[in-house]
């Protein structure tokens, strides 16, 4: 009896890494396009060795749950310390992991390092339930922004005294991107915590009231794609959704005058 | 206990902690009231606390007196705890505050 | 396993106290560790919001009377030392001592508390509340009220367990580790604002 | 002090366990086996209320364009014209969070078996002070009652999530339920953690110093050592919560500003005062964040040490074989508490935390994954030329070492801060942390439940009925967690009430419905359990001293065990709980109370 429930048990774990792995091979990622490939990578290097040391330790689970089932007249072994076996293992295993964390600091550092000079500075306010987008305009300066006038119509504060606001230039949930220029987002939120979640470009950053952060990418192709927000923001915070749209460096100032029309 | 054994008062220790804690907190007052560079000041004072809290601690809680391992286990998770808020949390402060939308 | 053996012969080896000190007091020790972390954790904020603040912090000399609150410390000091020698009284079995220094402390925490609602009096009439005050950010109004009205409640409870303890005594039905135990708090909640001193009044 | 030290346990024999009247005896009882049978029927309850929220997040996720009019007649308040509400949503996600996380899995491992098994486990008569025990469990009650009857206030329970974040959870105007229902959130936690404060001292002190003769800390059984551990990590780690509550409901109702920073904007109106002054200042949400997660890591990992105690006991048990590596073991256990407060950033990655922060953090994470590593190795080593016996518990331990690897290892994505970025606050980690939270943790808390079903109602659990649940649960729980990986790695956010607005998941629509249709099995299974467990403790089987001939001293003792635990005096201890098949003697076990046998090394 308890070699059939120890093959059930086996046959089970089988099947689970037969699915799973086969399912995971599939691409799940949505289709890339920035310059953070190397976000791609990490995961594909993730999945490669976690998937092994799953396989094999579930197989390993699955063996010995048929091959040492109880039988009669059998004894288990008196082992119960293997001193070199355990250092071996953990030794190995904390090896593996260093790589992964060595690798992933490296990552993290380029991600997280300044943006280029030249890059376009876009900033992004998250608002229940929004995303307000503003570009610098012609001087290159975002004008100054003040909570205290803040309504409906200005939704986040623009100071319309100060000079470097007249040509800054305000979309609500469009983001105008040129292909192949690095682009820094800077983000605020007017009320609560929202999370700027770009799927396809690999970018996800929080906007903190009170807080500027920022993060920056390249994109790398041409196309429209979707804005979504990643954190818990209130009842609205499923359809707090905004669009991408990455035109050709050329058009891009033209593209953005047409849609700032509206 | 070991106080008694001495031939002296057994009460003594806790007034000689008392002159000491009274005399330590003058001198945190009166080095608050120098001026002294800030981080002089910051250190005395911590300092002192922490000397504060090991005469209470040692003295009137009578962990001076009990077995190691108690002492150890008390200042060992109170500080490390500690360390680990101050250390991770407060001090995050200052990227929060280069942050912050003024 | 000769780790099993060095703890058979150590206290660590189950049928004794491995910190030589009964359940009670361990536990009591235990509690204090937790709620010193509570401080911690209030403290901690503190210091965050401190350090964070695009305001000036005020200068605590100018807003405090300093000599008062050293007047309060030296008070919690003193009611500390009545405390270890009620201790060690009852220990020694002089119970008239151990009682007339059990009422002294709890003289002592009553004086504190009388400051406290004095202070708190005199900042609330010059201004000071959770929202805001009249010396720098909200933070300091909020820190200083959240910490010494957290301690406060620490300092009367511990006066309640105090008089709990005295009327007990007089009715001699504490033993000596009731008073103990009792001392154990008191002096923590001493120790608590040696911290609160330093950090909030001082630093 | 040491005199009475002595007589104590004898004393609670006496006076503690005199034969009572019923309403002492079994609802203010100070019995800590009648206290944990408590908190653990208690923990079930609660866990059919949130099981429920999580049937109707699953309906909603598969079919949000549905219309639902009989849900509606269930949940009134819930739905309109047959359709769930948005807020209402996210009230289910934010309760189902919390009551899982505190009041099932913190309360039925911890403080349910925890109460059960360490007098019986250490050899002690009850806890080291029955009293407060008793108060931590009344405590804990008023804890659920409130954090339920907020279910019932004007706009509805908290909404902010189970962690609560603000200004979202300060702001009582931000999201409905943060009005009289976030209150209520804070309050239920408070009182939560007044009992867990409660159990711990009890924990820590009764193993600490009512071990009896003979059982030194390196022979105590894994889950003793899990209780120690769990109960050092509340105590240590809770305080912080309990501070960042406290200054959470300042703001809510004092007008304070703790989390709530300046120029903060609500529905376009400014946040200021009739004046023109802001109304908040100077605060921050990170603030919040922190505290929070300081707790909240060490908090999964409180969830999850007794389930890896349990797996370590059962598993030995039914293979008939010592464990492998004791030492390690414990050493793993003790590195995992130890490193569970360094970690705790690794969820506050992208929150616009310091990116060099976010590395030391990310140091510790990776860290981690080393001793859990040990864990599952040891366990395959303890399996390895063993003799299994398939009784339910040992099915419930098999499937804890298979969902702590499938868990653990997404955890291992999740640990490096740059994969993070694509993967944070998606389904991705919805699948990580039930897993290796939700599964290896409750298939530990259903192992134990088989395993020491004797020692609380002197009844065995019924066989069949036992392994037909851990089957269809063990399956449905794969087929309902496993995969949402992929809807995660696609980038299907968490918390969606409807993630079809988004055209990229709008394929993922199917894969939601099978897990939807698995979930709804899955919770379906469980009313076997709950069958089996009613049943069982009235009318199953009667079980002996020592049904799985285990070597513990719990078996040395009638089932179930009398006031005061052992009817005679206490044993003494002679060796480790794992002593199985020795080379040397006959029978297949040797008990730990037994006497040391010539030339025994233990
Ligand atoms: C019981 C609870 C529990 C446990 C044990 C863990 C264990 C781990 N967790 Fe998990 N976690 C949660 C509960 C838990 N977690 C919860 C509830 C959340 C979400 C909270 C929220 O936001 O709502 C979360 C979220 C979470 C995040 C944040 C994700 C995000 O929001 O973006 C991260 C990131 O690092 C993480 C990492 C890890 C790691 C590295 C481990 C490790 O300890 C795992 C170690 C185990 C193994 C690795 C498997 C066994 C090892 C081997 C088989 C050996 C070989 C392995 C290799 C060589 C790779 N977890
Ligand atoms: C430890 C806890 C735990 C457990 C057991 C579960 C169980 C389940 N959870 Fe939950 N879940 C969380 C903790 C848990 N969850 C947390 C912390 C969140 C995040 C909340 C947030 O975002 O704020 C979450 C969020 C969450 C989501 C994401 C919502 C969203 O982000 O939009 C989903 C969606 O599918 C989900 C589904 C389920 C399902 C189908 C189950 C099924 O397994 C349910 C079936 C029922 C059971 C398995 C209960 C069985 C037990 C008994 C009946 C008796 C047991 C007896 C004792 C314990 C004594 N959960
Ligand atoms: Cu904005 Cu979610
Ligand atoms: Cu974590």
């Amino acid at each position: 009896m308890a070699k059939v429930e120890g093959l059930l048990f086996a046959l089970a774990t089988v099947v689970l890494v037969a699915v799973a792995t086969f399912y995971f091979t599939k691409p799940w990622l949505p289709p890339l396009h920035s310059d953070r490939g190397a976000i791609d990578t990490a995961i594909f290097w993730t999945l490669l060795v976690t998937g092994i040391v799953f396989i094999v330790t579930n197989l390993l689970l699955a063996w010995f749950s048929y091959r040492f089932a109880d039988a009669p007249g059998a004894r288990a072994a008196y082992w119960h310390d293997n001193p070199r076996l355990e250092w071996t293992w953990t030794l190995v295993t904390a090896a593996i992991l260093a790589v992964f964390l060595f690798k992933a600091l490296g990552l993290w550092a380029k991600v997280n390092a300044a943006a280029p000079d030249d890059a376009l500075v876009v900033e992004v306010t998250g608002q229940q339930f929004a995303w307000n987008v503003r570009y610098a305009g012609k001087d290159g300066r975002l004008g100054r922004t003040d909570h205290t006038q803040a309504s409906q119509e200005n939704p986040i504060g623009l100071v319309k005294e100060d000079p470097a606001s007249a040509d800054d230039v305000l979309l609500l949930n469009q983001l105008y991107l040129p292909q192949g220029r690095p682009v820094r987002v800077q983000l605020r939120s007017m009320d609560v915590l929202h999370s700027f979640f770009l799927p396809h470009f690999r970018v996800k950053q929080d906007a903190v009231p009170g807080m500027n952060t920022h993060t920056w990418f390249t994109p790398t192709q041409t196309g429209d794609f979707e804005i979504a927000c990643a954190e818990h923001c209130g009842l609205g915070h499923y359809r707090m959704r905004g669009q991408v749209h990455v035109v050709p460096a050329a058009d891009f100032e033209a593209r953005l005058a047409e849609a700032a029309q509206f | 206990m070991s106080e008694t054994a001495a031939g002296k008062s057994p009460y003594r220790v806790y007034w000689i902690t008392w002159a000491i804690l009274l005399v330590i907190t003058v001198g945190m007052l009166m080095a608050e009231a120098l001026h002294l560079p800030r981080w002089f000041l910051v250190a005395f004072l911590l300092s002192f606390m922490m000397v504060k809290a090991v005469m209470i601690g040692g003295n009137f809680m009578h962990l001076r007196f009990e077995k190691p391992g108690l002492a150890f286990m008390v200042a060992g998770g109170i500080l490390l705890t500690s360390l680990i808020l101050y250390l991770f949390i407060a001090q995050e402060s200052a990227h929060v505050l280069e942050r912050t939308i003024r | 396993m000769h780790a099993t053996e060095a703890a058979l012969e150590s206290g660590w080896g189950g049928g004794a106290a491995p910190f030589g000190a009964s359940w009670q007091k361990t536990m009591m020790w235990i509690f204090i560790v937790t709620d010193a972390l509570l401080f911690s954790g209030l403290l901690c904020g503190y210091a965050f919001l401190r350090q964070a603040g695009t305001m000036p912090w005020p200068k605590q000399s100018e807003v405090f009377s300093i000599a008062f609150i050293a007047f309060m410390t030296f008070v919690l000091i003193s009611s500390s030392v009545v405390m270890a020698i009620a201790v060690t009284a009852a220990r020694l079995g002089d119970h008239k001592k151990a009682l007339t220094n059990l009422v002294l402390t709890i003289v002592g925490g009553l004086t504190f508390l009388g400051c406290q609602a004095y202070e708190w009096t005199e900042l609330i009439h010059e201004g000071a509340r959770l929202t805001g005050n009249p010396w720098g950010p909200p933070q300091f109004g909020q820190a200083f009220f959240l910490l010494t009205g957290f301690h406060g409640s620490h300092v009367l409870s511990g006066v309640i367990i105090l008089i709990i303890t005295a009327v007990r005594t007089a009715m001699r039905k504490t033993p000596p580790q009731g008073i103990e135990m009792a001392g154990l708090y008191w002096h923590f909640v001493d120790l608590v604002w040696v911290f609160i001193f330093t950090l909030f009044y001082l630093l | 002090m040491a005199h009475a030290e002595a007589s104590h346990g004898e004393a609670h024999a006496a006076e503690g366990h005199a034969p009572q009247r019923f309403i002492w005896r079994y609802v203010f009882s100070k019995d800590h086996k009648v206290i944990g049978i408590q908190y653990y029927v208690t923990a079930m309850l609660m866990a059919l209320v949130a099981g429920l929220l999580a049937m109707l997040i699953r309906v909603q996720l598969a079919w949000p364009e549905k219309d639902f009019p009989f849900l509606q007649k269930i949940v009134p308040a819930g739905y309109s014209s047959g359709f769930m509400n948005p807020e209402f949503y996210a009230m289910l996600f934010t309760m189902h969070g919390t009551i899982m996380v505190f009041f099932v899995l913190s309360t039925a491992p911890v403080s349910g078996f925890g109460n059960i098994l360490i007098p019986l486990q250490v050899g002690a008569r009850d806890m080291a002070f029955p009293f407060l025990n008793g108060l931590s469990f009344w405590t804990f009650l008023v804890g659920c009652v409130v954090i339920l009857s907020s279910f019932f206030v004007a706009a509805g329970a908290a909404a902010a999530g189970w962690t609560s974040y603000p200004p979202l959870s300060a702001l009582p105007s931000a999201v409905p339920g943060s009005n009289m229902g976030q209150t209520l959130w804070i309050v239920g936690m408070v009182f939560f953690i007044a009992s867990f404060t409660m159990g711990g001292l009890n924990f820590v002190t009764t193993i600490l110093n009512l071990r009896t003769k003979g059982l030194a800390m390196t022979r105590l059984p894994l889950t003793m050592w899990s209780m120690f551990l769990v109960a050092i990590l509340g105590l240590l780690a809770f305080p912080a919560l309990t501070a960042a509550s406290l200054m959470l409901l300042f703001d809510r109702h004092l007008g304070t500003s703790f989390f709530l920073p300046a120029g903060l904007v609500l529905n376009n109106q400014p946040l200021v005062s009739a004046a023109g002054v802001p109304l908040h200042q100077g605060g921050s949400p990170l603030l919040w964040q922190h505290l929070f997660w300081f707790l909240g890591h060490p908090e999964v990992y409180i969830l999850m040490l007794p389930a890896l105690g349990f797996t370590s006991d059962i598993l030995t048990t039914f293979c008939r074989k010592a464990l492998f590596g004791y030492r390690a073991m414990v050493g793993a256990m003790l590195a995992i508490a130890g490193l569970s407060f360094v970690v705790w950033g690794h969820h506050m990655f992208l929150s616009g935390m310091s990116p060099y922060l976010g590395m030391a953090f990310a140091v510790g994470t990776i860290l981690i994954a080393v001793p859990s590593a040990v864990k599952v190795f040891n366990w395959l080593a303890t399996l390895w030329r063993s003799r299994i016996q398939y009784r339910t518990p040992m099915l419930w331990a098999l499937g804890v070492v298979s969902l702590f690897i499938s868990g653990g290892l997404s955890g291992v994505w999740l640990g490096q801060s740059a994969v993070d970025i694509q993967l944070h606050d998606t389904m991705f980690v919805v699948a990580h942390f039930h897993l290796i939270m939700a599964g290896a943790a409750l298939f530990g808390v259903f192992g134990a439940t088989a395993y020491w079903f004797p020692k609380m109602f002197g009844r065995l659990m019924n066989e069949p009925l036992g392994k037909a649940h851990f089957w269809l649960t063990f399956i449905t729980y794969y087929g309902t967690f496993f995969p949402m990986h992929y809807v995660g790695i696609t980038g299907q956010m968490r918390r969606i009430y409807d993630p079809y607005q988004y055209d990229f998941l709008k394929s993922l629509q199917p894969i939601n419905q099978f897990i939807t249709v698995s979930a709804i099995l899955l919770g379906a299974s469980q009313i076997l359990f709950f069958v089996n467990f009613f049943w069982s403790a009235f009318k199953g089987k009667k079980a002996e001293e020592n049904p799985w001939h285990a070597n513990g001293l719990e078996w040395t003792t009638p089932s179930p065990p009398p006031h005061g635990n052992w009817p005679g005096a206490i044993p003494e201890v002679h060796r480790w709980p794992y002593e199985y098949s020795p080379p040397d003697t006959e029978a297949d076990h040797v008990m730990q109370t037994d006497p040391p046998r010539p030339g025994e090394g233990h």
